[in-house]
C-alpha cells in the first residue's frame, strides 16, 4: 500500500483550513448554544495563520510540517481548542519525526499519540461532550480498517464515518468537561463545537491523503 | 451590532494601545505577543502577578496592572483565552528574580494555556506557581467536570496577593494567599441581557424581554437556569443566598461585599442592588466592613449584577486597604 | 423595561441609600429632602460646594462628593432638576461659614430650581455664588435661546474647585476658577442607543440598527442630528473637530482628554475612542497631559460617548492633581 | 355677575389634577419628542401632592389657598415646570391675598401676576415654544372677554380656545427656550408639552369656575 507523502498531509491541512473557513459561522452558532461563540473564530484564525506559512511547509519533513502547524495553533489561537489542537500536532510532530513520508499505519500510531497528547491536557474521556467523543473513534476506525488490510481511503472514510457518529452521540449528552459543563442540565440537545470541528478533520483528510 | 469601534479584528490592539496612551505613567503596553506590564517592570526581589484571559472583561485585567496589584495581564481575544506566548513573554518581563504567580480564572481554555506557559517559562528556569480561581457557586463542583468558574474574587485575590507582594512576601506566600482568598470568596451572576462578541455580531443569546438568566459566566454564555425578571430585591436574595449557604458566611463573619455590574447596569441601579444585598447581610448578622461597588469584572455590554462576598480576617482587610495605583483599581497614592 | 429595580418610584431613594451604606466613611445620605453631604460637613472655614441634578447620570454628583471634592449633592427624580428645598437644606447643612458655591448645570429646570434655593439661602445670610456650566459645543450658543448644555466640564469644575476650596480658597477665587474651568472646557456627545427612563418604561427615543444620534446631552434626549453609523475612528473625528475649532485649541496646548461613556458603552470600546482622540490631538501639536476615562456623567444605560477637552495651565494641572476622596473619583488619599 | 369662591378655585385644582393624571402619558410622550420625557411625570407627581394636602385647602383664603398649591409644586415636582407652575400660583397667592372669593375681573388680574412671574423666571416670550405661548394668549381672551361685559363661562371657554390656538401655533416653531432648543431645527413639527398642560389648566376651569 502507498505511503502518504508530505505534499499530501500539506494538501489535507489546507483542504482543512477550507474546511474551517467555510463553516466558521457555523462551528461559532454552535459555540453560541453551548459555550462562549468563539469557536469558529478561534479555529479560522490559527489555520488562516498556518496557510500563511505555506513557504516554510513546503521544505520541512513530516514532523516539521506538523510542528509549524503546533506552534502556529498554540500561538495563534487561545481558548480550550488552541492548546487542544496545538498539542495534538505537537505530539503528532514528535511521533512523525524526519520522515519524509509515512505508511498508513505509520500515521495511525502519529493520530494515537495526538489523541493521547489531547486526553494527558484536557482529562477529557470519551462521554464528556468534547472533540475526544469524534477523536477518539475515528482514530479506532481508522487503525482498525488498516489492520484489517483495507486500503487508506476506504480507512479514511471509516474514520470519518466514525467521527460523525461520535458526533452525532455528543448532542443528548450533559457536558462534563469544557465551558458547556457551566449550563448543567441546559447543554444536553446540542453538538459538541469540537467534535464539530474534529469531524471536519477526518473529512479533509478523506479528500486528499489518498489521492 | 452597533459598537464603537474599526473592526472586529482590530478591537483589542486600539483598546490597549488607549489604555497604554491614557496611563503611561502606570503601565506599558507590549504588542504581539500583546501583554501589558507595569511601568517599571521587573521590579527586583519582587515576586510578580501575571494574569490574564479573553478581553471584554474590563477593566480586568489589563486595568488592574500596576503598583499594588498585577505586574501584567495578558489580554486574548474577546473571550478567548489568551496564548501560551503571551503569558510566557509577560512572565519573563516581569520576573523580578523572586519567582512569578500565575492567577488563572478557571476555564479550560485558561488553565491549560497557562499550564503551557508556565512549562516554557520553568524552562527557562523561572520559578513559576499557579493559582486556579473557582468561586462561581453557580456552577456544581466535581472532580469529573471542569468545575466552578473562576469571577468576582479573581479581582479581589489580585488586590489582595499584589499588596501582599509589595510587602516583600515570597512566592510561596503570596501562592498561599491567593489560595486563602479563594478558599474564602463565594459569587454569583445574573444576565438581563445577552451581549455581542464583535466578530460574531450577534447577541450570543436572546433573551425575552420578560425573562433573565440566573447563574451566568463572565462569557456572555447563557446561565444555568433561565427564569421570569423579578424585582432588584428578590434578584439579589436569588444571588446571596446560595453565595452565603455555600461558604457558609455565619453571624458575627466580617465579609468584603462586592456588587458588580456586567457592564450595561448603570450604578443608579447597582446601588439598589448594593442596598438589599448590605441589608440581608446585615439582618444575618454579617457585618460588612469593605465594599466594592462597580463596573470591574464585566461582559462587554450585558446588562446584569454579580455579587461576591469575601470573608475577612484582619490579614486580608490590611492587604486590601493598602495603596495600589492602577487605572481600574486606585487608592491610598 | 428590564431593569434591576423595585419600582420607578423608588429607584432614586432606595439608590441614594444604597450609596451611603457602601461609602458611609465618606459621605452621609439625609432623606426628604434628599441630599449627600461630606461626612464630616459642615467643614468649618471651607467654602462649601454644592451642586446637583436629575439622577441618571451617576456617578456624577452623589458620587462626587467627598474631600476635594463636592461638599453636597441634590440627586433629582431621573432625569429631572431637583426642586429648591433639597439644594437649600443642602446648602445650609454644609455651610462652614465663609460661603457656598452653587455648580449649575446651565439645563432651565437646574437654573431656575438652584436660583429659587439660593434666594431661600441668602435670605438668611448665607453667603451664596452659583456658576453656571455650558461646555457643550453640539448646541449653538445665542442670547436668544437657553444656550448651551452642561455637561463633561461639570465633572471636571467639581474635582478641581474642590481642591481649592480644600486648599482654602476664598468663595469668590472658588467661583472664580469654576468660570476659567468653564471658559476652558470644551465637549460633545453621541449615542448609539436611547436609553429607558423608569418611569416611562420604553426608550425615549427609536434608534434603528445602522444609525446614530450625534450631538446628545445627557437626559436620552435626541441629538442635533441623526447619520448612519460609522466607525469609531470616524466617529472620534466628528465629535473631537467641533470642540477644537470652538474654544480653539491650539498647537502647543496642554489639555487634559476626558473620554466619557454615557453607561452603556463598555471600557474596551471606550479605549479605542481615546487612542483616536490622542492621535488626532498630538498630531495637532496639542499635548495630552492628563487623562479621564470611563463612565463619570452618564445617561442611564445610553451606549455612547462623549469627549471633553479641557486646556490647562500650571493652576489648573496642580488642582487637578490634588488629592481628591469620593466614592467616584480617588487618588492621593 | 357673581364672584369666584375659593371652594371653586379648589375644584379647579383638583380638576386639573384629574386630567394632568389622565394626560401624563401624553404629555411625556410629547417632552419625548423634543424633551427628556418627564413633563408627565413632574405634574403628576406634582398636583398628586396638592391633593395629598385637601384638609390645609379647606380651610384657606384663595391667597393662602394658591399659596400651598405653589410650595407644593415647588417642592415636589423639579424640573422647569415645578419652577414655573410653582412660580405661577406663588405669585397668584400674592395677587389674590386673603380674600375668600374673587370677581371674575380680580381673577384675571391674578391670571397677569402668575404670568408675569413666569416671565420674569423663564425669560421666554411668545414664539419660543414654551406655555407661554398658551398661557399669554389665553389671559388675554380671558381678559378682553370680561372686559367686553361676557359671562365668566363665556370668558374661561375663549380662554381655553385661546390657550389651544397658541399650543397650536408651538408645533412648527423651532424652539427658543428649553430643553427643545437643544435640538434646533429639529424641534419643529412638535407640539410643547408645557403649553398642553396649560391648555388643561384652562380647560379645567371653564369646567369649575363658574358653576
Ligand atoms: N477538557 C477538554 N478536553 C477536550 N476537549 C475539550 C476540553 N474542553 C473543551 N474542549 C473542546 O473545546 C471546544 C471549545 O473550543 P473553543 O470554543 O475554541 O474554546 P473555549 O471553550 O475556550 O472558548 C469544545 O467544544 C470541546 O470540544
Ligand atoms: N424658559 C422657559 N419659560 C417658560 N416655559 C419654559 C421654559 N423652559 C421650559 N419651559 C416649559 O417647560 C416645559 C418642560 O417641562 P418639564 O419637562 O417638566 O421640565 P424639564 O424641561 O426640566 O424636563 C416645556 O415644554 C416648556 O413649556
Ligand atoms: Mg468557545
Ligand atoms: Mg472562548
Ligand atoms: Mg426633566
Ligand atoms: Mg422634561
Amino acid at each position: 500500500m502507498s505511503n502518504i507523502s508530505k505534499d499530501k498531509f500539506i494538501s489535507w491541512i489546507e483542504r482543512y483550513a477550507g474546511h474551517i473557513a467555510d463553516q466558521k459561522d457555523y462551528l461559532t452558532e454552535l459555540d453560541s448554544a453551548i459555550g462562549d461563540a468563539d469557536h469558529g473564530a478561534n479555529m479560522h484564525r490559527g489555520f488562516q495563520a498556518v496557510l500563511a506559512k505555506k513557504a516554510d511547509l513546503q521544505n520541512k519533513d513530516v514532523g516539521g510540517l506538523f510542528k509549524i502547524v503546533a506552534m502556529t495553533l498554540i500561538q495563534t489561537v487561545g481558548g480550550a481548542s488552541g492548546a487542544l489542537y496545538g498539542t495534538f500536532f505537537l505530539q503528532a510532530s514528535t511521533a512523525a519525526g524526519a520522515k519524509p513520508e509515512l505508511s498508513p499505519a505509520e500515521f495511525g500510531t502519529v493520530l494515537d499519540k495526538g489523541l493521547a497528547g489531547i486526553v494527558l491536557r484536557g482529562k477529557a474521556a470519551v462521554g464528556d461532550k468534547t472533540m475526544v467523543d469524534a477523536l477518539q473513534p475515528a482514530i479506532k476506525a481508522y487503525k482498525y480498517s488498516i489492520g484489517a488490510g483495507e486500503d487508506l481511503q476506504k480507512a479514511l472514510e471509516s474514520a470519518t464515518v466514525a467521527a460523525e457518529e461520535g458526533l452525532r452521540s455528543t448532542i443528548p449528552i450533559v457536558a462534563r468537561k469544557g465551558r458547556a459543563s457551566y449550563l448543567g442540565e441546559r447543554s444536553a440537545g446540542h453538538a459538541d463545537p469540537g467534535a464539530t470541528s474534529t469531524v471536519l478533520l477526518f473529512r479533509a483528510a478523506a479528500e486528499t491523503l489518498s489521492l | 451590532m452597533k459598537k464603537l469601534i474599526n473592526s472586529p479584528e482590530n478591537v483589542v490592539l486600539e483598546s490597549i494601545t488607549g489604555l497604554g496612551a491614557a496611563f503611561s505613567d502606570i503601565i506599558k503596553v507590549h504588542t504581539n505577543p500583546n501583554f501589558i506590564t507595569r511601568a517599571d517592570a521587573p521590579v527586583k526581589g519582587k515576586v510578580a502577578l501575571v494574569s490574564g484571559g479573553g478581553s471584554g472583561h474590563e477593566p480586568m485585567h489589563g486595568g488592574f496592572v500596576g503598583r499594588g496589584m498585577l505586574d501584567a495581564a495578558c489580554p486574548g481575544a474577546v473571550f478567548t483565552s489568551p496564548t501560551p506566548d503571551q503569558m510566557y513573554e509577560a512572565t519573563k518581563a516581569v520576573n523580578g528574580g523572586n519567582g512569578v504567580l500565575h492567577i488563572v480564572k478557571n476555564y479550560t481554555g485558561d488553565v491549560m494555556n497557562f499550564e503551557m506557559a508556565a512549562d516554557l517559562a520553568r524552562a527557562e528556569t523561572i520559578e513559576v506557581e499557579a493559582v486556579v480561581i473557582d468561586d462561581d457557586v453557580a456552577v456544581k463542583d466535581s472532580l469529573y467536570t471542569a468545575g466552578r468558574r473562576g469571577v468576582g474574587a479573581t479581582v479581589l485575590a489580585e488586590k489582595i496577593c499584589g499588596a501582599a507582594a509589595e510587602a516583600g512576601s515570597s512566592l510561596k506566600e503570596v501562592a498561599a494567599l491567593c489560595h486563602k482568598v479563594n478558599a474564602n470568596g463565594r459569587s454569583m451572576g445574573m444576565a438581563l441581557t445577552s451581549c455581542t462578541v464583535p466578530h460574531v455580531g450577534k447577541p450570543t443569546f436572546d433573551l425575552p424581554e420578560d425573562e433573565m438568566e440566573i447563574g451566568i459566566g463572565i462569557h456572555g454564555e447563557p446561565g444555568r437556569t433561565r427564569t421570569k425578571l423579578k424585582s432588584a430585591d428578590e434578584i439579589t436574595e436569588i444571588l446571596l443566598g446560595p453565595i452565603v449557604e455555600d461558604l457558609p458566611f455565619k453571624s458575627g463573619n466580617e465579609v468584603l461585599l462586592f456588587v458588580n455590574s456586567m457592564g450595561g447596569t448603570p450604578l443608579l441601579e447597582l446601588f439598589v442592588v448594593y442596598r438589599k444585598a448590605h441589608e440581608i447581610l446585615t439582618k444575618a448578622g454579617i457585618k460588612v466592613t469593605r465594599s466594592l461597588v462597580g463596573p470591574y469584572i464585566t461582559s462587554l455590554e450585558m446588562a446584569g449584577t454579580s455579587i461576591t462576598v469575601l470573608k475577612l480576617d484582619d490579614e486580608l482587610t490590611r492587604l486590601w486597604d493598602a495603596p495600589v495605583l492602577t487605572p481600574g483599581l486606585r487608592w491610598g497614592t
